[in-house]
């Protein structure tokens, strides 16, 4: 069975059934899709499922019934978004899955949606971890890792990622591994007691910025030098972490950029004028280290 | 003698290491009305408790229709053929009247479901019993203590158990409801059903009981026939006295009637309505003068009260303090102003439960107990320390929660709550119900000597004895209106009863 | 008529008929057969867990439980769904009865506080839907009949899951009106002390509404797992004061006592309309809320519904 | 007071005992002094908070909004000292840094009291519409972003000591005392018991239920206002959509585990303390102990289910 087409016109009505609202990030990949609105003329139709998948597919219905003509969906899982997936297609709409995949087992690209657009959280957290073992000084790297959100995929992904790769190096040993729910203050907390618990580390991998900087609190409080006596990895590339790698005290976070829009819009163009779609439009995540932190500090968000 | 259906013996219980019972014992026979007296605080209902299960006994023997048994629940007891009546009303305020006569006991259809026809018509039945008509789908809870105490009769009566327990029973009831309730028991007693009888009223147990088992202190004194026995000799069985000191101090205290009342009019009240039945009071009370209020069930004279302690919004009417117009729109006010009102209501508008009995009874006295805010604890625990001893209340220590008090001694501290703030008006809605006979004496010698001291009472009693010996001026309610006032020396029992009844068809 | 529209249950049944018929007149397609199935389709979950939760509400007590309890059952039910609807279904539901047994033993048995028994058992629900899932959505198998419970509709417009979860309302509603447990639950919250010395089988009654209340969650544990696509070991979070305030808005007091089955059903689809209209609300181009904004809003409807239900309850409860 | 809180006291003092000596026992460097710094200053917010709800609890009510409350006030706070005027005047900046975020968590309360007390809202569900609303309000304040400063004066509130401690362990404690003392000495703590224990019973013994329930919706309501900041001033950052999330469990749970009863009518207020503590210590022992996340949340439950059943065992 054919993708439903989408016809050239000026102006679209764009679902775009957002998972949650309660990071930055998601925040910022919000305003993206809202600031695109304007210049590529779509007239969009904004949900928030509130980090609930079953709401999330009850979200994208309600848009079917709306009749929208383009869909752009960020699936909170891999799994429980396909019915999504699948009725907006049985209704003729074009999706575009956003930052996230799901099951491609079950709903494959080029067959029940157009494309995948984003990067690759397994990658992410291999980049990370490769930019440890390369630039790591010591003999023995002693790692805490915080983990994201308990059950979540970029959490998964992040920590097979950075695993799987760390696996390769003796040097490496995660003692600890725990999660800090993607956010400063629990990361913060959760740092301070497993500091106590393990004095000796050197190493902090956190799922995303906002707890790497929860850690860096944390290990300032107690009197360590983060970016000296320990080494600070991280993911996402927002401000408050360009701002701490220059002042030296993280080492490297790999970017997630959260700024579709542009690139949801020039890729449903392109679909609209009958261009074939690669299954998956890879975002190119760039590295923010020391030597270029400074220059990009502008852009993040 | 046959065997008896019940006995109990050896019964001991601690609460807390408190003894409340020890040794006690009780024999019932089949078709007997035994009654069960003792003071406040002797442990009635505890031992009842006990044999129906709902307080485990530390030591002791129970024995049921010749067999020993322990009951473990208020279930079993029900199911052995015990059905109880407990002091505080037990049934379900916010469920209809039908659902508390039938819960647990309901009649069911093929299907095993709830017949609510059969329901009905059972219900019907009860209340006919008792001579009630009311609208049985109707939430309990909004009829009046009195009708609630009848229908937790009927319900236990209409259990065809072996055994019904009442304690206190007719607390909350008038004359008539209390001949109504005998009726039923002598109905009964014909048909082999005991009953175990607790009251505090003593006549009445002369008229209705058979046998008697007298406590004191948590154990047995006494158990005998009762037409071995006269009034006074069961006084001072109870209270450990001999009878010669109890004759020289005659039957109720409050012979207020001897002493003329001359004070101006502390309150008056010219016309009061509001839109909870209460359709016209008129009424004044006089600086150290006891304003009695009659009437029959649903006569409205909680109602009178509740309207004069603010708790209800005047629909028109006006109450006067000193003479002079009086805006008393909440009970803070009316409490700022002078007056008090102990309601009949104990367990509802009484205690705070798992307050002590010092924080109880200083509640309404705080304002004037504290200093900006903050409470002056030493002079707290004198005044508590005073009325604990004034008013006789059995109490383990003023830090005890009220809710483990007998029944009794809580309307004493409740009694105390108010006679705390002295009040120069103090609303009394039956301020003995519950209360020993010595301890009503008591009682009702505070009252007088607060009346003495210039307290204008209003005094609503559903005894006739309290109010004709007590009142200097009794004022007769009917339907939301004050229809009478008659005038002491001289009232007679023909005469109120007369007043009471006949406005009806006026 | 009386028992399902009277006394403070009006309120929820004025308001959702307003709403309706406000989301009907102002958006296209509200009242079409797509948005109509797929809104009972979703809230199908919330009618079952606001009906356990009402009859617990009806003891007095309360569960916090059902949401983590409905995502160990979607976990459960998912990871069986090889073996068909007929072994993931029960296995689901017995996931939901068993944390449920679990919350009555500790109420009705040990006399923990309802509160903080079932916000264990919350917690510990989710430990193990996570522990069962190792952290990870479980996909559900499509080939077996199981996705047909949540997919298949009846007459492309009333889907199975909420003609089940009707039937429950109606089991519900049955016992509650016409059974001697029902009546015990009711009795048990109107005063404890006194069903207990009534006479009444107050633990049988308090184990029922609990395990009755897990089962409820379980099924919809079950729903979520086939008509999703996967047991979600996250789900649930905040289910319980949807259910909560469902029951509430349908006229039930939380101290227990009184309360109705049909209006607490119409609380909880009160709530999903008031979702399902903010989407068309957004939808309209006309102001895009955020998630922000959506929040207050749906905070200040439940207190125009709160107040509204103040206001039509009061002369009732005057007289 | 009676002698029954004492003794559900000491049977908190004992588990939380046995607690600290199976830490002695297992947790590497538990008895240091940095230990016990980490875990005042992760307990102060979880306590200052529950302390109001244990006010709220003796009322015979609930309070769902106390986090939504918190995020208000962390969202406020940082408008204020960033925005221009208080860049110009940083004493006075600072004093209404701190002063108008309590003032509008006061309001919160305040909106939440009149609701129970005037409209006769049952204190679950009024509390939820600041429950769901508050945190949007937040958000629509800052927009949704995370607010990040630096503000060492702001700042101290979080991340200050005195005596080798963190300051928000000295504002919990000092608020133990103060509350305990208002409880049992003045007469605001004897209404509030009253008004919780038996309502009607209060009205008619003269006690101004309304104003009573007004004022402690409003005193918790400010509480979690305090500890909004703090949260915000330890993390140097303000996310409105985090500030508080499931705080209300937290200090529910840290108010029953120490003796709080729900039907209200009991405000042990030192209990309170004692039921954060242990709280705070157990999840640092299941964490510094390497518990996986998911057996936390099952050893969690467990624990809580025997604190409270302790609690009840002493009753029976
Ligand atoms: N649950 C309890 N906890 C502690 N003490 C109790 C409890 N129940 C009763 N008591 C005590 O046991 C004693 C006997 O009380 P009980 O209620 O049996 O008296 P009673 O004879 O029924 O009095 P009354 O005539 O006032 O009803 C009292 O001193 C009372 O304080
Ligand atoms: N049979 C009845 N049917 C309906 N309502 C009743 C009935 N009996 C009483 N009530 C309710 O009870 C109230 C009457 O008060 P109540 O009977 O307490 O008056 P009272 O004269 O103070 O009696 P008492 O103080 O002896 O109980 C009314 O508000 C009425 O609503
Ligand atoms: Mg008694
Ligand atoms: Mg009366």
């Amino acid at each position: 069975q054919d993708l439903p087409p989408l016809e050239a016109k000026d102006s679209y009505k764009v679902g775009f059934a957002q998972t949650e609202s309660n990071n930055p990030w998601r925040i910022a990949q919000t305003k993206s899709f809202q600031d695109t609105a304007a210049t590529c003329g779509w007239e969009l139709v904004l949900t928030d499922a509130g980090g609930s998948a079953a709401k999330q597919v009850a979200d994208v219905d309600s848009m079917i019934a709306q009749g929208i003509d383009v869909l752009f969906l960020p699936p909170r899982e891999e799994s429980p978004l396909i019915p999504a997936v699948m009725r907006a297609k049985g209704a003729g709409i074009p999706t575009f899955l956003v930052d996230r995949s799901v099951d491609p087992n079950v709903a494959q690209a080029g067959r029940d949606y157009v494309s995948f657009l984003g990067s690759d959280f397994i990658d992410q957290g291999g980049r990370a971890a490769g930019w440890l073992t390369e630039n790591f000084k010591g003999d023995k790297g002693v790692i805490i890792e915080l983990e994201g959100t308990t059950g979540s995929s970029p959490a998964n992904d992040r920590k097979k990622g950075f695993d799987d790769a760390i696996a390769g190096d003796s040097r490496f040993s995660i003692v600890a591994s725990r999660s800090g729910d993607f956010a400063r203050d629990e990361g913060r907390k959760v740092m301070e007691t497993l500091l106590q618990a393990h004095p000796d580390v050197n190493v902090v991998y956190a799922h995303n910025d906002e707890m790497a900087i929860g850690a860096i609190q944390a290990l300032e409080a107690a009197g360590r030098k983060p970016g000296e006596d320990v080494t600070i990895v991280s993911v996402d590339g927002t401000r408050d972490a360009l701002q701490a790698i220059i002042d030296g005290k993280m080492g490297v976070t790999v970017e997630s950029s959260p700024f579709f829009g542009p690139l949801a819009c020039d890729t449903m163009k392109k679909y609209a004028a009958g261009e074939t779609i690669t299954p998956w439009v890879k975002v190119e995540d760039r590295i923010f280290t020391k030597e270029n932190a400074a220059e990009h500090i502008g852009e993040a968000y | 003698m046959t065997e008896p259906l019940l006995q109990m013996t050896g019964i001991t219980k601690a609460f807390g290491g408190v003894p409340a019972l020890s040794d006690a014992a009780l024999t019932i026979h089949a078709g007997e009305v035994h009654s069960l007296v003792g003071q406040n605080g002797a442990g009635k209902s505890t031992l009842i408790k006990i044999l129906t299960g709902v307080y485990r006994r530390d030591a002791g023997t129970v024995r049921w229709q010749g067999r020993e048994i322990d009951l473990k629940s208020p279930r079993e007891a029900q199911e052995a053929g015990i059905a109880t009546i407990y002091q505080e009303l037990t049934l379900v305020p916010q469920r209809t009247v039908i659902e508390n006569i039938v819960l647990g006991y309901e009649p069911k259809t093929r299907f095993g479901m709830i017949d609510w026809r059969v329901a009905e018509a059972r219900t019907r039945d009860v209340l006919s019993r008792f001579g009630i008509d009311l609208d049985p789908h109707r939430a309990l809870g909004s009829y009046p203590t009195a009708i609630q105490q009848l229908v937790a009769i009927g319900r236990a009566a209409s259990m065809d158990a072996r055994l019904l327990i009442m304690d206190e029973p007719t607390s909350s009831l008038d004359e008539r409801e209390v001949e109504v309730l005998f009726g039923v028991i002598r109905q009964l007693k014909s048909q082999g059903t005991a009953v175990i009888y607790v009251s505090h009223f003593l006549d009445e147990l002369f008229e209705i009981c058979d046998g008697v088992t007298i406590l004191r202190d948590g154990r047995t004194v006494g158990a005998a026939r009762i037409a071995d026995l006269t009034k006074l000799d069961l006084i001072a069985a109870m209270l450990g006295r001999s009878a010669e000191d109890i004759r020289r101090a005659g039957m109720t205290e409050l012979a207020a009637s001897t002493t003329p009342a001359g004070g101006s009019p502390v309150i008056e009240a010219e016309g009061l309505a509001t839109d909870r039945r209460l359709r016209r009071l008129d009424l004044s009370v006089r600086a150290g003068q006891i304003v009695g209020l009659a009437g029959l069930l649903e006569s409205g004279r909680t109602e009178a009260a509740r309207a004069l302690f603010g708790m209800d919004a005047l629909t028109a009417g006006q109450i006067l303090l000193d003479g002079q117009p009086a805006a008393i729109a909440s009970p803070r006010a009316a409490i700022a102003a002078g007056i008090g009102f102990l309601s009949e209501d104990r367990k509802t508008e009484g205690i705070i439960p798992d307050l002590s009995v010092r924080e109880n009874l200083t509640l309404a006295l705080l304002p004037r107990l504290s200093r900006m805010g903050v409470i002056d604890e030493a002079r707290e625990r004198s005044i508590v320390e005073h009325f604990i001893r004034a008013l006789g209340i059995k109490t383990a220590h003023m830090d005890q929660p009220i809710r483990e008090l007998s029944g009794g001694n809580q309307q004493k501290v409740l009694l105390g709550r108010w006679l705390a703030i002295e009040p120069r008006f103090l609303i009394l809605d039956e301020p003995t119900r519950g209360v020993d006979v010595g301890a009503k004496r008591e009682i009702q010698a505070i009252i007088r000597e607060r009346v003495e001291q210039g307290c204008a009472v209003l005094l609503i009693s559903s005894e006739f004895e309290e109010l004709i010996e007590g009142a200097h001026d009794i004022v007769v309610m009917q339907e939301g209106r004050s229809v009478t006032r008659l005038s002491n020396p001289g009232v007679t029992e023909d005469q109120l009863i007369h007043a009471m009844a006949a406005g009806g068809a006026a | 008529m009386k028992r399902l529209f009277g006394q403070g249950h009006v309120a929820v049944w004025v308001a959702l008929l307003a709403l309706i018929v406000f989301g009907a007149l102002r958006y296209d397609n509200f009242v079409s057969a797509y948005n109509l199935s797929s809104f009972l389709g979703y809230n199908s979950m919330f009618v079952l867990i606001s009906v356990g939760m009402c009859l617990v509400i009806m003891t007095g007590g309360i569960d916090l439980s059902v949401g983590t309890v409905a995502a160990l059952a979607s976990v459960v039910a998912a990871q069986l769904s090889p073996h068909g609807l007929a072994v993931a279904l029960p296995a689901g539901v017995a996931a939901g009865l068993a944390a449920g047994a679990l919350n009555a033993g500790m109420i009705a048995g040990l006399r923990l506080p309802p509160f903080m028994a079932t916000l264990a058992t919350m917690l510990a629900a989710k430990g193990a839907a996570l522990r069962l899932s190792e952290n990870r959505a479980v996909p559900v198998d499509w080939a077996s009949d199981f996705t047909k419970l949540g997919m298949n509709k009846i007459a492309n417009i009333l889907p199975w899951t909420m003609l089940i979860a009707l039937i429950v309302v109606v089991a519900a509603w049955l016992i509650v009106q016409r059974s001697s447990l029902g009546r015990t639950v009711l009795a048990i919250g109107g005063n404890a002390e006194a069903a207990h010395l009534m006479g009444l089988k107050t633990h049988r009654a308090e184990i029922f509404v609990y395990v009755f209340s897990g089962g409820c969650a379980g099924l919809a544990g079950v729903y979520l797992a086939s008509g999703y696509g996967a047991g979600q070991p996250l789900e649930g979070a905040g289910w319980e004061l949807a259910a909560i305030a469902a029951v509430v808005v349908g006229g039930t007091l939380l101290t227990g006592g009184m309360g109705s089955v049909p209006a607490t059903v119409a609380g909880a689809l009160l709530f999903g309309v008031v979702f399902n209209l903010l989407n068309f609300e957004n939808g309209r181009g006309t102001i895009s809320l955020s998630a922000h904004w959506q929040s207050v809003i749906r905070g200040f409807f439940l207190l125009v519904v709160i107040l509204l239900q103040v206001r039509l309850a009061r002369p009732a409860a005057k007289k | 007071m009676s002698l029954r809180p004492d003794r559900q006291l000491s049977g908190l003092l004992v588990a939380l005992a046995a607690l600290t000596l199976l830490n002695v026992i297992i947790t590497p460097n538990f008895l240091n002094m940095q230990t016990l710094a980490v875990n005042v200053s992760q307990v102060a917010t979880i306590a200052i908070v529950a302390l109001g709800m244990t006010l709220v609890i003796a009322s015979g009510g609930i309070d769902l909004s106390v986090g939504s409350t918190m995020a208000v006030a962390g969202a406020l706070a940082p408008i204020v000292f960033l925005s221009d005027w208080a860049l110009a005047n940083p004493g006075l900046g600072l004093t209404a840094s701190i002063l108008l975020p309590l003032i509008v968590a006061g309001l919160c309360g305040l909106f939440n009291g009149v609701l129970i007390s005037m409209f006769g809202v049952q204190p679950i569900i009024a509390t939820l519409i600041l429950f769901i609303s508050g945190r949007g309000i937040a958000q629509v304040l800052t927009n949704g972003n995370l607010q990040t400063f630096t503000n060492p004066s702001f700042t101290w509130l979080g991340t200050g000591r005195v005596f080798g401690l963190p300051v928000q362990g000295w504002i919990a404690l000092v608020l133990t005392l103060i509350l305990g003392w208002v409880v049992r000495r003045t007469i605001y703590g004897r209404y509030l018991l009253s008004a919780g224990g038996n309502e009607r019973a209060a009205v008619m013994a003269g006690v101004p239920v309304a104003r009573v329930k007004i004022a402690t919706y409003v005193i918790a309501a400010v509480l979690a206002g305090l500890a909004g900041l703090i949260v915000v001033a330890i993390n140097s950052a303000s996310d409105a959509a985090r500030i508080g999330q499931l705080m209300e469990l937290d200090a529910i749970a840290a108010a029953v585990v120490g003796g709080a009863a729900l039907a209200g009518g009991r405000a042990p207020i030192l209990g309170t303390l004692l039921g954060a503590v242990f709280i705070q210590l157990m999840g640092y022992t299941l964490i510094a102990n390497g518990i996986s996340d998911e057996m936390t949340l099952i050893v969690t439950a467990a624990i809580i289910a025997v604190a409270v059943w302790l609690q009840r065992g002493r009753r029976a």
